[in-house]
């Protein structure tokens, strides 16, 4: 495990897990850490904080696939969130998400094969006065058309 | 020791009150999530700027604020002038609408003592200020739009930590829970138990260990709802005092405030929060010089409608998958770690200072004989004017609808609104004028909800709304128990096939019988509600239903 | 011979198990004889199934075009019908290739066919004409893109599972049909699968 | 301390603190369990031990609820055989459950409690999905199709072996049982090869490799055996 010594991401983890004492309850702080570090639950990663925080593996298996934030596999260099709750969902929401898939041939929680973009799906940004939105590498973008997004994620890929 | 404490906080509030009345001009910007992402943070800047070049900076302050709840109209900002007196002697105030960076130098221009009757800005006075707050009566969201979230001594000086400190040196927990008790508060994350009966229910609880826990519920996860964030985003110190109080009178030492990850920005202004009051020595031991001590870590929620349901909650807490176990026992007698434990969530404890301070007969007095005070509601749907709303209790859904939203835009009829996110039901305009309470609600098939509200227009599908929040159940099940893991599903399919026109009379018995299994036998609140919107578009809206039926061969 | 009970059995996507578990009914197969008309049925040989049955035991899953076809005219022609054995009940092993998921056909006719035979891999596509309607079709009917159980095609009016369903079983369903009753289907000797 | 209660209409008395389950069979009432076993901490999970309580007409678990005194339980009602049978239905509906081929045809929790309830068919439609079958362990075989999610697997390998190899892992519908990191059996080293997974699994899921249709027998009363050993030191 020479990698232990030389990724310092590991340590942005050991700090988060030092500051919860090393308890088996600072599982889900340890996995926030981890995606914020390397972007993804890598395997190696989650063996090395189950063994860390003495859990078993399936057991943190189990929490890191039950939530929606958590990801298993690198995403894109650039992420394409859209908003699904119900506001966006009676402001034509669905519109814009038929229009990606039809036009980048992506679905919800595909990379595209050149690992540029990544498409999410949300349920509630809590932005529902900006109805419809999509979160574009991280900025809310309020009141979008399906044009709009797509103008956007053609820019990414070109 | 405790008068101390008193003595800072009067020092400290003096002290902001002084550098503020320095200034005779304020700007509020609203920095809550929807105006940030419509740039607000820029058009502050930009108002800083044209201050500076102004050379008005010793008498016009810029300021951050949280949300006023006009969201759909951001960045939405707010004009105080001492200068100019409007009636009453109140300083004038002027709330505009859509600033961008570029207009910003011209709010501040015409701030100026040169300033020249411009028209420039006309396009940007909010017009419909009038009607949207009219109705409205501010409790929960009374510092909101109002002071710096991310300044706790603009918090004190707008009267905050006031309440705890005279718990603290006054009265006896006892004396807190009668009072939550007499001021009739009830549970704002949905169902509506009675706040003082659990705090109650906790304080007598025996711990082994002798540890108790207070954790706020934070994880608002309805679609369509966004009443917590805004309250965590604007009033932080509100929601942490509340817990204060809470803590003190169950005897509990230590709390959490379980914060959605959709929510960062809520998340950062507690933590900004927590380690304000922390250094305060409001949070930690001895606080006030008492032998109260109390402190509060924020936990992270990772994406999961089910841990707003409190076992859940805590089983997420605790580091594992959020599923809920059954009840009883109540996480009042067995919950964190097994101890008992105070769940509440941020509007229950946003409350509880303002009960304190002015009494809980002032509390009592506004609302219904049992529904008390007011309800936020994040109004969203085909309105007019959508945005966070605060009403007192028992006011009609007509006069939301149509007075405070404006009404349905495009010419076109109202058709239903639905309270209560995928728990609850869509309610038809026969009952219009119903008032807004916890027991009317459920009369009609609904749910007061932790505050959602969505209007729907003539144009809605009644049926793909109710799979969209079928939907919705079926991809947050946390499939612990079969009828909601399975029955979901089921129910899913069986409302695509009336959305795709291919059902039979006989999926119409079965769409029925199933929403009753799922309600009646499902572990926790999530599946014992996923069915409420088939229920309630079922029994308002069955001839859409039978219209949908294949024509029999 | 008026009065006699029309019994047809249907053999839809099966195995032909429970027709032999039926055979298995050994000397009963008289008694039986004495009570009913075999009206319809692959041990007689009869190509149109008749108008007027009283009851009709359908074995097998609805797998393809000719077993909707038939299973329609069994019901629309049939004042009971009986879900026989597990295939009919609830798709069984036909059904397993349901789970290659939705227009698994090709799939399925490139497995049997061509994957698994040593020899002379071919599809069996040749068209034929049909002696009783005059029209040309394939000898091998179109499959459907998923095997049903029957009753998500037609209503059904009794359950009789098993894999097949032991003769004492079909017995004692038939015994309470003849006497008028209808058929009890309770307890582990009557509902157990498989 | 003994407490009295109304069990369909009988009075019986139940130990403080012991389970409505409990009390029913020392009484000599069976009331439909999938998700209990004996040796093992209940979840509540599968609803087919809803019992109707007096007064309120809630349903609940008979695992998970104490008893108490002058409580008033129902546990056959019309309406809780009916809930029951969908339950039923419901399973056989999610994954591939095809009895005629399954190991543990004959032998079977979920094939009793389709009888026990009176399934004849099954009202929903079959959901079909394509589920694996992990061979990769040297002794024992998971089939998923025939996998229920009662957790008896997991919560057994926890608390009476100790090694939690066995986990969920996703949730709703696309929950899984996995061992270790969602690997295949046979590469997770945790495992003891114990057995006792095979053992407290109701449905053929979980089998001994080898073993072919109808001849899966499981004992499960082992795992009871062993808790009150190790725990108490009773080998009863």
């Amino acid at each position: 495990m020479t990698t232990v010594k030389t990724d310092t991401r590991y340590k942005l983890v050991e700090a988060t897990l030092r500051r919860h004492g090393y308890s088996a309850n600072a599982l889900i702080e340890g996995l926030h850490t981890v995606q914020e570090a390397w972007g993804y639950l890598d395997p190696d990663v989650l063996r090395w904080l189950a063994r860390t925080l003495k859990l078993p593996m399936s057991k943190v298996y189990g929490v890191a696939t039950f939530y929606n934030r958590f990801v298993l596999k690198p995403q894109g260099e650039h992420s394409c969130v859209v908003c699904l709750g119900t506001a966006c969902y009676i402001k034509g929401a669905p519109n814009t998400l038929k229009k990606i898939e039809h036009d980048l041939h992506l679905t919800p929680g595909m990379t595209t094969a050149d690992q540029r973009v990544s498409l999410l799906k949300a349920r509630c940004m809590g932005s529902c006065g900006l109805a419809p939105v999509v979160v574009m590498d991280g900025t809310l973008v309020g009141k979008v058309s399906p044009e709009q997004v797509t103008e956007r994620l053609q820019e990414w890929l070109a | 020791m405790q008068d101390e404490v008193a003595t800072l906080l009067e020092k400290t509030a003096s002290t902001e009150r002084m550098a503020q009345s320095r200034y005779s001009q304020r700007i509020q910007v609203c920095m809550g999530t929807a105006c940030m992402a419509l740039n607000s943070e820029q058009v502050k800047t930009a108002l800083e700027h044209a201050v500076i070049e102004n050379g008005i900076q010793k008498q016009c302050q810029v300021q951050r604020v949280g949300c006023p709840g006009l969201c759909s109209l951001g960045p939405m900002l707010r004009v105080i002038d001492k200068t100019i007196t409007a009636e009453a002697n109140e300083p004038r105030e002027t709330l505009y609408q859509q600033i961008t960076p570029e207009v910003a130098p011209a709010i501040v221009t015409s701030l100026t003592p040169a300033a020249q009757p411009t028209s420039a800005l006309d396009a940007h006075r909010c017009e419909v200020a009038d009607t949207f707050f009219k109705r409205q009566v501010k409790v929960v969201l009374e510092h909101c739009s109002h002071i710096d979230p991310e300044r706790i001594e603009d918090y004190i000086a707008h009267g905050g930590y006031r309440a705890i400190q005279s718990v603290l040196t006054e009265w006896t927990p006892q004396r807190v829970i009668d009072s939550i008790t007499k001021a009739g508060l009830r549970g704002r994350g949905g169902a509506g138990y009675p706040t003082g009966l659990k705090w109650a229910t906790v304080a007598k609880a025996n711990s082994s260990n002798g540890k108790k826990y207070v954790i706020c519920n934070g994880d608002e996860g309805d679609p369509g709802a966004y009443m917590d964030r805004s309250v965590m985003e604007g009033d932080p110190h509100r929601v942490i005092e509340g817990m204060m109080i809470a803590a003190y009178a169950i005897g509990a030492s230590q709390g959490y405030v379980y914060v959605r990850a959709e929510s960062p920005l809520a998340a950062k202004r507690l933590r900004v929060a927590i380690r304000q009051a922390q250094r305060a020595g409001l949070l930690g031991n001895n606080i006030a010089g008492s032998a109260f001590h109390f402190d509060i870590e924020l936990r992270l929620g990772a994406g999961a409608f089910v841990c707003g349901e409190e076992t859940a909650l805590i089983a997420s807490i605790e580091g594992g998958r959020g599923q809920p176990r059954p009840r009883p026992p109540y996480p009042a007698e067995s919950g964190l770690w097994g101890c008992p434990t105070l769940i509440n969530n941020v509007e229950t404890f946003a409350n509880i200072a303002p009960i304190i301070d002015k009494g809980w007969e002032w509390y009592a007095g506004i609302g219904t004989a049992k529904s008390k005070g007011t309800k936020v509601f994040a109004l969203t749907g085909q309105v007019k004017t959508s945005g966070l709303i605060e009403v007192p209790m028992g006011i009609t859904l007509r006069e939301i609808v149509f007075d405070i939203a404006g009404g349905i835009p495009n010419n076109r009829q109202f058709k239903a609104v639905q309270t209560g996110g995928p728990s609850g039901g869509c309610i038809p305009e026969k009952f219009l004028d119903m008032p807004v309470d916890y027991e009317s609600l459920a009369k009609v098939g609904s749910i007061m909800g932790s505050g959602g509200m969505i209007v729907m227009d003539d144009s809605t599908n009644m049926i793909e709304v109710a799979r969209f929040f079928m939907e919705f159940c079926m991809d947050e099940s946390c499939g612990k128990c079969v009828p909601c893991r399975v029955g979901t599903v089921q129910l899913h399919r069986l409302l695509s096939k009336f959305v795709d026109k291919t059902a039979t009379p006989a999926d119409l018995i079965k769409l029925e019988g199933l929403c009753k299994l799922v309600k009646h036998t499902s572990l926790c609140g999530l599946g014992q509600a996923a069915p409420n919107p088939v229920i309630s578009t079922l029994n308002y809206f069955r001839e859409e239903y039978e219209q949908c039926l294949k024509p029999s061969p | 011979m008026a009065n006699k009970v029309k019994l047809a059995t249907v053999w839809l996507g099966g195995c032909s198990g429970c027709h032999m578990s039926f055979l298995d009914l050994d000397e009963w197969l008289f008694d039986l004889a004495q009570q009913v008309e075999l009206v319809f049925s692959p041990i007689a040989d009869v190509k149109i199934f008749p108008e007027g049955v009283d009851v009709a035991l359908i074995e097998g899953a609805v797998a393809n075009e000719d077993n909707l076809a038939l299973v329609k005219r069994v019901r629309a022609c049939s004042k009971m019908i009986i879900s026989f054995g597990d295939c009919a009940v609830t798709g069984n092993v036909t059904a397993l290739r349901n789970i290659l998921g939705p227009n698994n056909a090709e799939q399925v006719l490139q497995r049997a066919y061509h994957d698994v035979q040593n020899l002379q891999p071919q599809s069996p596509r040749f068209v034929v004409e049909d002696c009783v309607t005059n029209t040309l079709h394939e000898i091998v009917p179109p499959l459907l893109p998923q095997v049903l159980p029957v009753h998500a095609v037609v209503p059904v009016d009794v359950y009789l599972p098993g894999c097949p369903p032991p003769a004492p079983r079909i017995r004692a369903v038939l015994t309470q049909l003849l006497a008028g009753n209808t058929p009890q289907m309770i307890g582990r000797e009557m509902l157990k699968f498989g | 301390m003994s407490k009295t209660l109304t069990l369909n209409g009988q009075m019986i008395s139940a130990r403080e603190g012991e389970s409505i389950l409990d009390a029913a069979r020392d009484a000599g009432v069976s009331i439909p369990t999938l998700c209990h076993m004996n040796g093992v901490g209940d979840v509540g999970a599968c609803r087919m031990c809803l019992v109707e309580l007096a007064g309120s007409g809630k349903l609940v678990p008979a695992c998970t609820t104490k008893i108490s005194e002058g409580m008033e339980v129902n546990s056959d009602t019309p309406q809780l055989r009916e809930y029951r049978r969908m339950l039923v239905e419901l399973i056989f509906s999610e994954r591939n459950h095809v009895c005629a081929v399954c190991v543990a045809n004959g032998n079977c929790e979920l094939q009793d409690l389709a009888i026990h309830v009176g399934m004849d068919h099954v009202r929903y439609d079959y959901l079909y999905p394509a589920e694996n079958v992990d061979v990769s362990h040297p002794m024992f075989g998971m089939d998923h199709n025939r996998c229920i999610l009662c957790t008896r697997c997991v919560r057994t390998c926890d608390e009476i072996e100790g090694a939690h190899v066995w986990d969920i892992t996703a949730r709703g519908i696309k929950s899984h049982t996995i061992t270790g990191l969602a690997e295949p059996w046979g590469e997770v080293n945790t495992c003891t090869s114990c057995g006792k997974c095979v053992m407290a699994c109701p449905t053929g899921a979980i089998f001994k490799l080898g073993a072919t249709v109808a001849e899966m027998e499981k004992d499960r009363e082992k795992l009871a055996f062993l808790k009150n050993a190790r725990e108490r030191r009773e080998w009863v």
